[in-house]
Protein backbone atom coordinates (compact mmCIF):
# COMPACT_ATOMS: atom_id res chain seq x y z
CA UNK A 1 0.00 0.00 0.00
CA UNK A 2 1.27 3.49 -1.21
CA UNK A 3 -0.54 5.67 1.13
CA UNK A 4 -3.36 5.42 3.89
CA UNK A 5 -6.00 8.08 5.41
CA UNK A 6 -8.88 8.05 7.61
CA UNK A 7 -11.34 10.70 8.15
CA UNK A 8 -14.00 10.24 10.81
CA UNK A 9 -16.75 12.89 11.49
CA UNK A 10 -20.14 13.94 12.82
CA UNK A 11 -23.25 12.98 10.62
CA UNK A 12 -23.46 16.82 9.84
CA UNK A 13 -24.79 18.08 6.58
CA UNK A 14 -21.90 20.56 6.86
CA UNK A 15 -19.43 18.08 7.05
CA UNK A 16 -20.23 16.45 3.04
CA UNK A 17 -17.43 19.40 2.08
CA UNK A 18 -14.52 17.98 4.29
CA UNK A 19 -15.11 14.44 3.07
CA UNK A 20 -15.00 15.42 -0.47
CA UNK A 21 -11.94 17.76 0.08
CA UNK A 22 -9.92 14.69 2.61
CA UNK A 23 -10.58 12.40 -0.54
CA UNK A 24 -9.80 15.14 -3.14
CA UNK A 25 -6.34 15.98 -1.39
CA UNK A 26 -5.62 12.56 -0.87
CA UNK A 27 -6.03 11.56 -4.44
CA UNK A 28 -3.88 14.97 -5.90
CA UNK A 29 -1.05 12.49 -5.36
CA UNK A 30 -1.57 10.66 -8.31
CA UNK A 31 -2.11 13.68 -10.69
CA UNK A 32 -5.65 13.14 -11.94
CA UNK A 33 -7.22 14.56 -14.25
CA UNK A 34 -10.56 17.20 -13.96
CA UNK A 35 -13.01 14.21 -14.38
CA UNK A 36 -11.49 11.20 -12.49
CA UNK A 37 -11.18 14.21 -9.44
CA UNK A 38 -14.77 15.22 -9.60
CA UNK A 39 -16.21 12.00 -10.34
CA UNK A 40 -14.74 10.39 -7.36
CA UNK A 41 -16.18 13.56 -4.96
CA UNK A 42 -19.60 12.37 -6.58
CA UNK A 43 -19.45 9.32 -5.28
CA UNK A 44 -18.49 9.93 -1.99
CA UNK A 45 -20.65 12.76 -1.57
CA UNK A 46 -23.74 10.34 -2.34
CA UNK A 47 -21.88 8.23 -0.38
CA UNK A 48 -21.84 10.66 2.70
CA UNK A 49 -25.39 12.16 2.31
CA UNK A 50 -26.88 8.65 1.94
CA UNK A 51 -25.14 8.05 5.74
CA UNK A 52 -26.51 11.12 6.55
CA UNK A 53 -30.12 11.76 5.35
CA UNK A 54 -30.75 7.54 5.13
CA UNK A 55 -28.26 5.84 7.77
CA UNK A 56 -28.72 8.07 10.63
CA UNK A 57 -32.05 9.92 9.65
CA UNK A 58 -30.72 13.20 10.07
CA UNK A 59 -29.59 12.61 13.99
CA UNK A 60 -26.36 14.86 13.90
CA UNK A 61 -24.52 12.35 16.96
CA UNK A 62 -23.96 9.25 14.55
CA UNK A 63 -20.60 8.89 13.26
CA UNK A 64 -19.56 8.36 9.52
CA UNK A 65 -15.71 6.91 8.89
CA UNK A 66 -14.18 7.52 5.41
CA UNK A 67 -11.10 5.38 4.90
CA UNK A 68 -9.17 5.77 1.54
CA UNK A 69 -5.77 3.84 0.21
CA UNK A 70 -3.89 4.08 -2.41
CA UNK A 71 -2.18 0.92 -4.42
CA UNK A 72 0.17 2.23 -7.73
CA UNK A 73 -2.54 4.38 -9.99
CA UNK A 74 -5.53 2.75 -7.87
CA UNK A 75 -7.66 4.58 -5.07
CA UNK A 76 -9.80 2.56 -3.09
CA UNK A 77 -12.52 4.40 -0.39
CA UNK A 78 -14.81 2.77 2.08
CA UNK A 79 -17.53 5.23 3.25
CA UNK A 80 -18.75 3.57 6.62
CA UNK A 81 -22.35 4.22 8.74
CA UNK A 82 -23.42 3.04 12.07
CA UNK A 83 -26.97 3.62 11.11
CA UNK A 84 -30.24 1.70 10.05
CA UNK A 85 -28.92 -0.58 7.45
CA UNK A 86 -30.62 -1.40 4.04
CA UNK A 87 -33.44 -3.47 4.14
CA UNK A 88 -33.23 -4.66 0.43
CA UNK A 89 -30.25 -3.74 -0.85
CA UNK A 90 -31.52 -4.67 -5.00
CA UNK A 91 -34.13 -2.43 -4.57
CA UNK A 92 -31.86 0.17 -3.35
CA UNK A 93 -29.93 0.08 -6.76
CA UNK A 94 -32.60 1.07 -9.00
CA UNK A 95 -32.49 4.06 -10.74
CA UNK A 96 -35.11 6.50 -9.27
CA UNK A 97 -35.67 4.34 -5.94
CA UNK A 98 -36.06 6.24 -2.71
CA UNK A 99 -37.39 6.29 0.52
CA UNK A 100 -36.80 9.85 0.94
CA UNK A 101 -39.23 11.51 -1.60
CA UNK A 102 -40.26 14.01 0.37
CA UNK A 103 -36.99 15.46 0.95
CA UNK A 104 -36.41 16.01 -2.78
CA UNK A 105 -34.52 12.82 -3.00
CA UNK A 106 -33.96 11.74 -6.45
CA UNK A 107 -33.86 7.95 -5.70
CA UNK A 108 -30.35 8.30 -8.20
CA UNK A 109 -27.95 8.24 -5.96
CA UNK A 110 -26.20 4.09 -6.38
CA UNK A 111 -27.10 4.95 -10.10
CA UNK A 112 -24.28 7.30 -10.24
CA UNK A 113 -22.16 5.81 -7.74
CA UNK A 114 -22.01 2.52 -9.99
CA UNK A 115 -21.53 4.58 -13.17
CA UNK A 116 -18.65 6.72 -11.99
CA UNK A 117 -16.50 3.81 -9.81
CA UNK A 118 -15.03 1.23 -11.38
CA UNK A 119 -15.97 -1.09 -8.67
CA UNK A 120 -18.75 -0.58 -6.16
CA UNK A 121 -19.61 -2.67 -3.06
CA UNK A 122 -22.53 -2.39 -0.71
CA UNK A 123 -22.27 -4.40 2.09
CA UNK A 124 -25.45 -3.48 4.26
CA UNK A 125 -26.88 -4.98 7.78
CA UNK A 126 -30.01 -3.81 9.03
CA UNK A 127 -30.22 -2.43 12.54
CA UNK A 128 -25.65 -2.18 12.66
CA UNK A 129 -25.11 0.17 9.40
CA UNK A 130 -23.70 0.26 5.71
CA UNK A 131 -20.10 0.47 4.03
CA UNK A 132 -19.83 1.51 0.28
CA UNK A 133 -16.39 0.85 -0.89
CA UNK A 134 -15.47 1.90 -4.21
CA UNK A 135 -11.77 1.71 -6.30
CA UNK A 136 -10.79 3.87 -9.21
CA UNK A 137 -8.04 3.31 -11.48
CA UNK A 138 -6.22 6.77 -12.22
CA UNK A 139 -5.44 6.92 -15.67
CA UNK A 140 -1.74 6.27 -15.54
CA UNK A 141 -1.11 8.88 -18.67
CA UNK A 142 -2.05 11.68 -17.29
CA UNK A 143 -0.07 10.87 -14.16
CA UNK A 144 3.11 11.46 -16.20
CA UNK A 145 1.80 14.11 -18.41
CA UNK A 146 0.93 16.71 -15.75
CA UNK B 1 -21.38 28.43 -2.14
CA UNK B 2 -23.00 31.29 -3.40
CA UNK B 3 -26.19 31.77 -5.70
CA UNK B 4 -28.40 34.82 -7.16
CA UNK B 5 -31.92 34.48 -8.21
CA UNK B 6 -32.90 37.32 -11.33
CA UNK B 7 -35.91 37.74 -13.13
CA UNK B 8 -35.71 39.01 -16.32
CA UNK B 9 -38.45 40.52 -18.63
CA UNK B 10 -41.30 37.42 -20.09
CA UNK B 11 -41.43 35.95 -17.02
CA UNK B 12 -37.69 34.38 -17.64
CA UNK B 13 -36.04 33.34 -14.28
CA UNK B 14 -32.06 32.47 -14.05
CA UNK B 15 -30.73 30.94 -11.55
CA UNK B 16 -27.13 31.45 -10.82
CA UNK B 17 -25.10 28.88 -8.90
CA UNK B 18 -21.23 29.17 -7.84
CA UNK B 19 -19.11 26.80 -5.92
CA UNK B 20 -20.50 23.18 -4.26
CA UNK B 21 -24.05 22.39 -4.94
CA UNK B 22 -25.14 19.49 -2.80
CA UNK B 23 -27.13 18.00 -0.09
CA UNK B 24 -26.36 20.75 2.47
CA UNK B 25 -26.32 23.30 0.51
CA UNK B 26 -29.61 22.78 -1.73
CA UNK B 27 -31.49 22.54 1.69
CA UNK B 28 -29.80 26.52 2.04
CA UNK B 29 -31.21 27.88 -1.27
CA UNK B 30 -34.28 25.53 -2.15
CA UNK B 31 -36.72 27.79 -0.41
CA UNK B 32 -35.66 30.83 -2.10
CA UNK B 33 -35.57 29.31 -5.72
CA UNK B 34 -39.29 27.93 -4.87
CA UNK B 35 -40.20 31.49 -3.35
CA UNK B 36 -39.24 33.23 -7.37
CA UNK B 37 -41.20 30.56 -9.15
CA UNK B 38 -44.40 31.04 -7.32
CA UNK B 39 -44.49 34.54 -6.91
CA UNK B 40 -43.19 35.16 -10.67
CA UNK B 41 -45.34 32.72 -12.69
CA UNK B 42 -42.12 31.73 -14.03
CA UNK B 43 -42.07 30.90 -17.78
CA UNK B 44 -38.59 29.52 -18.37
CA UNK B 45 -36.16 28.79 -15.18
CA UNK B 46 -32.92 28.57 -16.65
CA UNK B 47 -30.01 27.16 -13.91
CA UNK B 48 -26.75 28.72 -14.77
CA UNK B 49 -24.40 26.13 -14.20
CA UNK B 50 -21.14 27.76 -15.58
CA UNK B 51 -19.54 28.34 -12.39
CA UNK B 52 -21.00 25.83 -10.69
CA UNK B 53 -17.99 23.51 -9.67
CA UNK B 54 -19.68 20.52 -8.37
CA UNK B 55 -22.68 18.97 -7.97
CA UNK B 56 -24.10 15.35 -6.83
CA UNK B 57 -27.82 14.16 -7.37
CA UNK B 58 -29.18 16.40 -4.20
CA UNK B 59 -28.98 19.02 -7.45
CA UNK B 60 -30.94 16.59 -9.59
CA UNK B 61 -33.46 16.61 -6.47
CA UNK B 62 -33.42 20.48 -6.46
CA UNK B 63 -34.13 20.66 -10.41
CA UNK B 64 -36.76 17.71 -10.36
CA UNK B 65 -38.17 19.48 -7.52
CA UNK B 66 -38.72 23.00 -9.12
CA UNK B 67 -39.99 21.12 -12.62
CA UNK B 68 -42.79 19.90 -10.40
CA UNK B 69 -43.78 23.79 -9.24
CA UNK B 70 -43.19 24.74 -12.70
CA UNK B 71 -45.84 22.59 -14.08
CA UNK B 72 -48.33 24.68 -12.38
CA UNK B 73 -47.64 27.54 -14.03
CA UNK B 74 -46.58 25.56 -17.36
CA UNK B 75 -42.88 26.30 -17.58
CA UNK B 76 -40.06 25.15 -18.96
CA UNK B 77 -36.19 24.07 -17.68
CA UNK B 78 -33.01 24.85 -19.12
CA UNK B 79 -29.96 23.55 -17.59
CA UNK B 80 -27.14 26.07 -18.95
CA UNK B 81 -23.45 24.86 -19.44
CA UNK B 82 -22.52 21.77 -17.31
CA UNK B 83 -19.22 20.59 -16.90
CA UNK B 84 -18.81 16.75 -18.20
CA UNK B 85 -19.71 14.94 -15.29
CA UNK B 86 -22.61 17.20 -14.30
CA UNK B 87 -23.89 16.31 -17.84
CA UNK B 88 -23.48 12.37 -17.29
CA UNK B 89 -25.60 13.17 -14.08
CA UNK B 90 -27.97 14.75 -15.77
CA UNK B 91 -28.04 11.68 -18.53
CA UNK B 92 -28.16 9.24 -16.17
CA UNK B 93 -31.37 10.71 -14.59
CA UNK B 94 -33.11 11.62 -18.25
CA UNK B 95 -32.12 15.45 -18.27
CA UNK B 96 -29.97 15.81 -20.61
CA UNK B 97 -32.82 16.80 -23.11
CA UNK B 98 -32.93 20.54 -21.08
CA UNK B 99 -29.45 20.68 -21.18
CA UNK B 100 -28.30 23.63 -23.02
CA UNK B 101 -25.03 25.50 -24.07
CA UNK B 102 -25.24 29.49 -24.82
CA UNK B 103 -23.94 32.34 -22.88
CA UNK B 104 -26.55 33.81 -20.56
CA UNK B 105 -26.75 36.90 -22.61
CA UNK B 106 -27.85 35.09 -25.86
CA UNK B 107 -30.69 33.09 -23.28
CA UNK B 108 -32.07 36.81 -22.08
CA UNK B 109 -31.53 37.89 -25.55
CA UNK B 110 -33.70 35.34 -27.23
CA UNK B 111 -36.29 34.60 -24.41
CA UNK B 112 -37.47 38.82 -25.60
CA UNK B 113 -38.93 37.00 -28.49
CA UNK B 114 -40.65 33.57 -28.65
CA UNK B 115 -38.87 31.68 -26.42
CA UNK B 116 -40.30 28.35 -27.11
CA UNK B 117 -37.16 28.09 -29.68
CA UNK B 118 -35.48 26.06 -26.32
CA UNK B 119 -37.73 22.64 -26.31
CA UNK B 120 -37.87 22.45 -29.90
CA UNK C 1 -19.33 20.30 21.37
CA UNK C 2 -21.01 21.53 17.99
CA UNK C 3 -18.71 19.64 15.64
CA UNK C 4 -16.22 17.26 15.83
CA UNK C 5 -13.36 15.27 12.98
CA UNK C 6 -10.65 12.80 13.69
CA UNK C 7 -8.23 12.41 10.57
CA UNK C 8 -5.46 9.24 10.95
CA UNK C 9 -2.62 9.05 8.28
CA UNK C 10 0.76 7.78 7.36
CA UNK C 11 3.69 10.04 8.72
CA UNK C 12 4.72 11.23 5.28
CA UNK C 13 5.55 14.18 4.22
CA UNK C 14 3.14 14.65 1.04
CA UNK C 15 0.52 14.27 3.87
CA UNK C 16 1.10 17.49 5.40
CA UNK C 17 -0.82 19.37 2.78
CA UNK C 18 -3.80 16.73 3.81
CA UNK C 19 -4.09 17.27 7.60
CA UNK C 20 -3.61 21.40 6.61
CA UNK C 21 -6.69 21.41 4.05
CA UNK C 22 -8.88 19.00 6.54
CA UNK C 23 -8.54 21.65 9.42
CA UNK C 24 -8.88 24.01 6.73
CA UNK C 25 -12.44 22.89 5.39
CA UNK C 26 -13.37 22.04 9.10
CA UNK C 27 -12.41 25.62 10.50
CA UNK C 28 -14.68 27.37 7.09
CA UNK C 29 -17.70 26.82 9.20
CA UNK C 30 -16.76 29.71 11.55
CA UNK C 31 -16.32 32.16 8.65
CA UNK C 32 -12.47 32.75 10.22
CA UNK C 33 -10.31 35.53 8.92
CA UNK C 34 -7.76 34.89 6.31
CA UNK C 35 -5.06 35.32 9.15
CA UNK C 36 -6.93 33.17 11.67
CA UNK C 37 -6.96 30.47 9.13
CA UNK C 38 -3.42 30.62 7.92
CA UNK C 39 -2.53 31.00 11.23
CA UNK C 40 -3.95 27.60 12.14
CA UNK C 41 -2.72 26.13 9.30
CA UNK C 42 0.95 26.98 10.09
CA UNK C 43 0.44 25.33 13.63
CA UNK C 44 -0.68 21.77 12.30
CA UNK C 45 1.78 21.74 9.57
CA UNK C 46 4.41 22.11 12.32
CA UNK C 47 3.05 19.90 14.57
CA UNK C 48 2.22 16.87 11.75
CA UNK C 49 6.01 17.93 10.34
CA UNK C 50 7.77 17.17 13.43
CA UNK C 51 5.93 14.19 14.39
CA UNK C 52 6.84 13.00 10.22
CA UNK C 53 10.52 14.37 11.25
CA UNK C 54 11.41 13.61 15.25
CA UNK C 55 8.33 11.77 16.26
CA UNK C 56 9.01 8.43 13.20
CA UNK C 57 12.35 9.98 12.06
CA UNK C 58 10.98 9.36 8.65
CA UNK C 59 9.84 5.97 9.15
CA UNK C 60 6.82 6.51 7.18
CA UNK C 61 4.63 3.77 8.30
CA UNK C 62 3.94 6.16 11.63
CA UNK C 63 0.40 6.95 12.20
CA UNK C 64 -0.61 10.67 12.95
CA UNK C 65 -4.24 11.62 14.20
CA UNK C 66 -5.77 14.77 14.13
CA UNK C 67 -8.26 15.85 16.19
CA UNK C 68 -10.28 18.67 16.08
CA UNK C 69 -13.85 20.00 17.91
CA UNK C 70 -15.15 22.99 17.92
CA UNK C 71 -17.44 24.50 20.66
CA UNK C 72 -18.66 27.96 20.15
CA UNK C 73 -16.10 30.13 18.31
CA UNK C 74 -13.08 28.32 19.75
CA UNK C 75 -11.32 25.53 17.72
CA UNK C 76 -9.43 22.52 19.23
CA UNK C 77 -6.87 20.45 17.41
CA UNK C 78 -4.89 17.86 18.76
CA UNK C 79 -2.04 16.31 16.75
CA UNK C 80 -1.14 13.10 18.11
CA UNK C 81 2.57 10.47 17.53
CA UNK C 82 3.01 7.21 18.58
CA UNK C 83 6.85 7.98 17.61
CA UNK C 84 10.15 8.46 20.34
CA UNK C 85 8.44 11.46 22.53
CA UNK C 86 10.59 14.55 23.67
CA UNK C 87 13.34 14.08 26.07
CA UNK C 88 13.22 17.60 27.21
CA UNK C 89 10.49 19.65 26.78
CA UNK C 90 11.39 22.78 27.97
CA UNK C 91 14.74 22.72 25.81
CA UNK C 92 12.72 21.97 22.53
CA UNK C 93 10.34 25.02 23.21
CA UNK C 94 13.46 27.39 23.41
CA UNK C 95 13.83 29.50 20.32
CA UNK C 96 16.23 27.51 17.67
CA UNK C 97 16.78 24.85 19.51
CA UNK C 98 16.99 21.35 17.14
CA UNK C 99 17.77 18.29 17.43
CA UNK C 100 18.21 18.00 13.36
CA UNK C 101 20.16 20.97 12.12
CA UNK C 102 21.25 18.56 9.22
CA UNK C 103 17.81 18.68 7.83
CA UNK C 104 17.73 22.35 8.07
CA UNK C 105 15.35 22.34 10.46
CA UNK C 106 15.24 25.90 11.93
CA UNK C 107 14.26 25.21 15.95
CA UNK C 108 11.33 27.50 15.01
CA UNK C 109 8.47 24.99 15.12
CA UNK C 110 7.34 25.68 18.75
CA UNK C 111 7.59 29.40 19.15
CA UNK C 112 5.58 29.89 15.92
CA UNK C 113 3.36 27.40 17.51
CA UNK C 114 2.96 29.20 20.45
CA UNK C 115 2.83 32.09 19.40
CA UNK C 116 -0.01 31.64 16.94
CA UNK C 117 -2.18 29.37 19.31
CA UNK C 118 -4.17 30.82 22.07
CA UNK C 119 -3.02 28.00 23.94
CA UNK C 120 -1.08 25.87 23.51
CA UNK C 121 -0.13 22.18 25.32
CA UNK C 122 2.89 19.75 24.76
CA UNK C 123 2.48 16.20 26.23
CA UNK C 124 5.37 13.98 25.68
CA UNK C 125 6.66 10.26 27.13
CA UNK C 126 9.81 9.11 26.07
CA UNK C 127 9.32 6.02 23.79
CA UNK C 128 5.32 6.40 23.65
CA UNK C 129 4.66 9.41 21.56
CA UNK C 130 3.72 13.40 21.63
CA UNK C 131 0.55 15.14 21.70
CA UNK C 132 0.21 18.46 20.85
CA UNK C 133 -3.08 20.45 21.61
CA UNK C 134 -4.18 23.68 20.71
CA UNK C 135 -6.71 26.31 20.45
CA UNK C 136 -7.61 29.25 18.67
CA UNK C 137 -10.70 31.18 19.28
CA UNK C 138 -12.07 32.75 16.18
CA UNK C 139 -13.12 36.39 16.11
CA UNK C 140 -16.98 36.62 16.68
CA UNK C 141 -17.53 40.14 14.79
CA UNK C 142 -15.68 38.34 11.53
CA UNK C 143 -18.36 35.53 12.13
CA UNK C 144 -20.87 38.15 11.22
CA UNK C 145 -19.17 40.41 8.91
CA UNK C 146 -18.55 38.06 6.12
CA UNK D 1 3.58 23.97 -5.18
CA UNK D 2 5.45 25.47 -8.54
CA UNK D 3 8.25 27.63 -8.36
CA UNK D 4 10.84 29.25 -10.34
CA UNK D 5 14.54 30.05 -10.30
CA UNK D 6 15.78 33.00 -12.74
CA UNK D 7 19.25 34.63 -12.93
CA UNK D 8 19.24 38.40 -13.82
CA UNK D 9 22.14 40.38 -15.01
CA UNK D 10 24.61 41.62 -11.90
CA UNK D 11 24.18 38.50 -10.06
CA UNK D 12 20.57 38.63 -9.35
CA UNK D 13 19.05 35.39 -8.34
CA UNK D 14 15.27 35.70 -8.17
CA UNK D 15 13.01 32.41 -6.66
CA UNK D 16 9.21 33.22 -7.19
CA UNK D 17 7.48 30.63 -5.11
CA UNK D 18 3.80 29.40 -5.69
CA UNK D 19 0.94 27.56 -3.47
CA UNK D 20 2.71 25.89 -0.14
CA UNK D 21 5.81 25.61 1.27
CA UNK D 22 6.00 23.15 3.71
CA UNK D 23 8.43 20.71 4.76
CA UNK D 24 7.60 18.52 1.99
CA UNK D 25 8.03 20.87 -0.62
CA UNK D 26 11.49 22.47 0.63
CA UNK D 27 12.94 18.99 0.52
CA UNK D 28 12.11 18.93 -3.36
CA UNK D 29 12.96 22.48 -4.54
CA UNK D 30 16.20 22.71 -2.26
CA UNK D 31 18.39 21.25 -4.30
CA UNK D 32 17.72 23.45 -7.42
CA UNK D 33 18.01 26.90 -5.68
CA UNK D 34 21.29 26.11 -4.15
CA UNK D 35 22.78 24.59 -7.56
CA UNK D 36 21.81 28.27 -9.08
CA UNK D 37 23.71 29.96 -5.88
CA UNK D 38 26.88 27.86 -6.37
CA UNK D 39 27.18 28.38 -9.95
CA UNK D 40 25.76 31.60 -10.37
CA UNK D 41 28.07 33.65 -7.42
CA UNK D 42 25.30 35.28 -6.50
CA UNK D 43 25.44 38.38 -4.94
CA UNK D 44 21.39 39.28 -4.17
CA UNK D 45 18.79 36.31 -3.55
CA UNK D 46 15.48 37.44 -3.70
CA UNK D 47 12.33 35.35 -2.20
CA UNK D 48 9.68 36.56 -4.50
CA UNK D 49 6.38 35.24 -1.48
CA UNK D 50 4.02 37.20 -3.49
CA UNK D 51 2.01 34.49 -4.70
CA UNK D 52 3.02 31.79 -1.91
CA UNK D 53 -0.05 31.13 -0.39
CA UNK D 54 1.38 29.47 2.77
CA UNK D 55 4.82 28.73 4.48
CA UNK D 56 5.73 27.57 8.16
CA UNK D 57 9.05 27.28 9.90
CA UNK D 58 10.34 25.09 6.85
CA UNK D 59 10.55 27.60 4.68
CA UNK D 60 13.03 29.40 7.63
CA UNK D 61 15.25 26.57 7.35
CA UNK D 62 15.63 27.00 3.63
CA UNK D 63 15.99 30.93 3.98
CA UNK D 64 18.67 30.29 6.61
CA UNK D 65 20.68 27.48 4.72
CA UNK D 66 20.69 29.44 1.80
CA UNK D 67 21.87 32.70 3.47
CA UNK D 68 24.77 30.28 4.61
CA UNK D 69 25.69 29.01 1.33
CA UNK D 70 25.49 32.66 0.30
CA UNK D 71 27.80 33.87 2.73
CA UNK D 72 30.78 32.10 0.82
CA UNK D 73 30.38 34.36 -1.97
CA UNK D 74 28.92 37.57 0.25
CA UNK D 75 25.72 37.87 -0.90
CA UNK D 76 22.70 39.04 0.26
CA UNK D 77 19.27 38.02 0.86
CA UNK D 78 15.79 40.16 0.37
CA UNK D 79 12.34 38.54 1.10
CA UNK D 80 10.10 40.08 -0.83
CA UNK D 81 6.25 40.77 -0.22
CA UNK D 82 5.27 37.67 2.55
CA UNK D 83 1.90 37.91 3.72
CA UNK D 84 0.63 39.19 7.41
CA UNK D 85 1.37 35.62 8.42
CA UNK D 86 4.93 34.97 7.10
CA UNK D 87 5.66 38.52 8.22
CA UNK D 88 5.36 37.44 11.72
CA UNK D 89 7.21 34.03 11.25
CA UNK D 90 10.07 35.93 10.10
CA UNK D 91 9.76 38.26 12.25
CA UNK D 92 9.94 35.59 14.98
CA UNK D 93 12.98 34.17 13.84
CA UNK D 94 15.21 37.40 13.62
CA UNK D 95 14.87 37.49 9.61
CA UNK D 96 12.38 40.90 9.67
CA UNK D 97 15.06 43.00 8.75
CA UNK D 98 15.39 41.08 5.20
CA UNK D 99 11.65 41.90 4.21
CA UNK D 100 10.78 44.07 1.28
CA UNK D 101 7.94 45.77 -0.60
CA UNK D 102 8.52 46.26 -3.75
CA UNK D 103 7.63 44.93 -7.62
CA UNK D 104 10.09 42.68 -8.59
CA UNK D 105 10.47 44.72 -11.47
CA UNK D 106 11.44 47.58 -9.52
CA UNK D 107 14.15 44.86 -7.76
CA UNK D 108 15.21 44.32 -11.23
CA UNK D 109 15.79 48.00 -11.71
CA UNK D 110 16.92 48.95 -9.21
CA UNK D 111 20.03 45.82 -8.86
CA UNK D 112 21.03 47.41 -12.22
CA UNK D 113 22.73 50.27 -10.34
CA UNK D 114 24.29 49.48 -7.32
CA UNK D 115 22.26 47.19 -5.49
CA UNK D 116 23.54 47.87 -1.91
CA UNK D 117 20.52 50.14 -1.25
CA UNK D 118 18.81 46.98 -0.13
CA UNK D 119 20.86 46.44 3.21
CA UNK D 120 20.90 50.26 4.20
N1 LIG E 1 -26.28 4.58 4.19
C1 LIG E 1 -27.56 4.18 4.06
N2 LIG E 1 -28.26 3.74 5.13
C2 LIG E 1 -29.54 3.35 5.00
N3 LIG E 1 -30.23 3.36 3.84
C3 LIG E 1 -29.59 3.79 2.73
C4 LIG E 1 -28.24 4.22 2.78
N4 LIG E 1 -27.87 4.58 1.53
C5 LIG E 1 -28.93 4.38 0.74
N5 LIG E 1 -29.99 3.89 1.45
C6 LIG E 1 -31.32 3.53 0.90
O1 LIG E 1 -31.20 3.35 -0.49
C7 LIG E 1 -32.09 4.21 -1.18
C8 LIG E 1 -31.53 4.60 -2.52
O2 LIG E 1 -30.34 5.38 -2.34
P1 LIG E 1 -29.89 6.37 -3.49
O3 LIG E 1 -29.87 5.65 -4.78
O4 LIG E 1 -28.64 7.01 -3.06
O5 LIG E 1 -31.06 7.44 -3.59
P2 LIG E 1 -31.50 8.64 -2.59
O6 LIG E 1 -30.40 8.94 -1.62
O7 LIG E 1 -31.77 9.76 -3.52
O8 LIG E 1 -32.73 8.16 -1.88
C9 LIG E 1 -32.32 5.35 -0.23
O9 LIG E 1 -33.54 6.02 -0.51
C10 LIG E 1 -32.34 4.63 1.12
O10 LIG E 1 -33.58 4.02 1.37
N1 LIG F 1 6.63 15.07 17.74
C1 LIG F 1 7.88 15.08 18.21
N2 LIG F 1 8.49 13.94 18.58
C2 LIG F 1 9.76 13.95 19.06
N3 LIG F 1 10.50 15.07 19.20
C3 LIG F 1 9.95 16.24 18.85
C4 LIG F 1 8.62 16.32 18.34
N4 LIG F 1 8.35 17.61 18.10
C5 LIG F 1 9.45 18.32 18.43
N5 LIG F 1 10.42 17.50 18.89
C6 LIG F 1 11.76 17.92 19.38
O1 LIG F 1 11.70 19.29 19.71
C7 LIG F 1 12.70 20.02 18.97
C8 LIG F 1 12.23 21.42 18.68
O2 LIG F 1 11.09 21.39 17.83
P1 LIG F 1 10.75 22.66 16.92
O3 LIG F 1 10.75 23.88 17.78
O4 LIG F 1 9.50 22.37 16.17
O5 LIG F 1 11.98 22.78 15.92
P2 LIG F 1 12.43 21.90 14.66
O6 LIG F 1 11.32 21.04 14.20
O7 LIG F 1 12.82 22.91 13.65
O8 LIG F 1 13.60 21.07 15.12
C9 LIG F 1 12.96 19.17 17.75
O9 LIG F 1 14.20 19.43 17.16
C10 LIG F 1 12.83 17.75 18.32
O10 LIG F 1 14.02 17.36 18.96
Amino acid sequence: MDNEMTLTFLARSENESLARIAVTSFMAQLDPTVEELSECKTIVSEAVSNAIIHGYANNPNGMITVHATRFGAEISVAIKDEGCGIANIEQAREPLYTTKPELERSGMGFTIMESFADFLQIESTLGEGTIITFTKQISPLQAFVT
Amino acid sequence: MNFNVTMYPNQLLIVKLYGELDHHQTEKIRGDISNAILQGDVRLLVWNLEHLQFMDSAGIGLVLGRMRELRAVDGETMLLNPSPTMQKIFQFSGLSKFICFATEEQVILRSKGDFQWITK
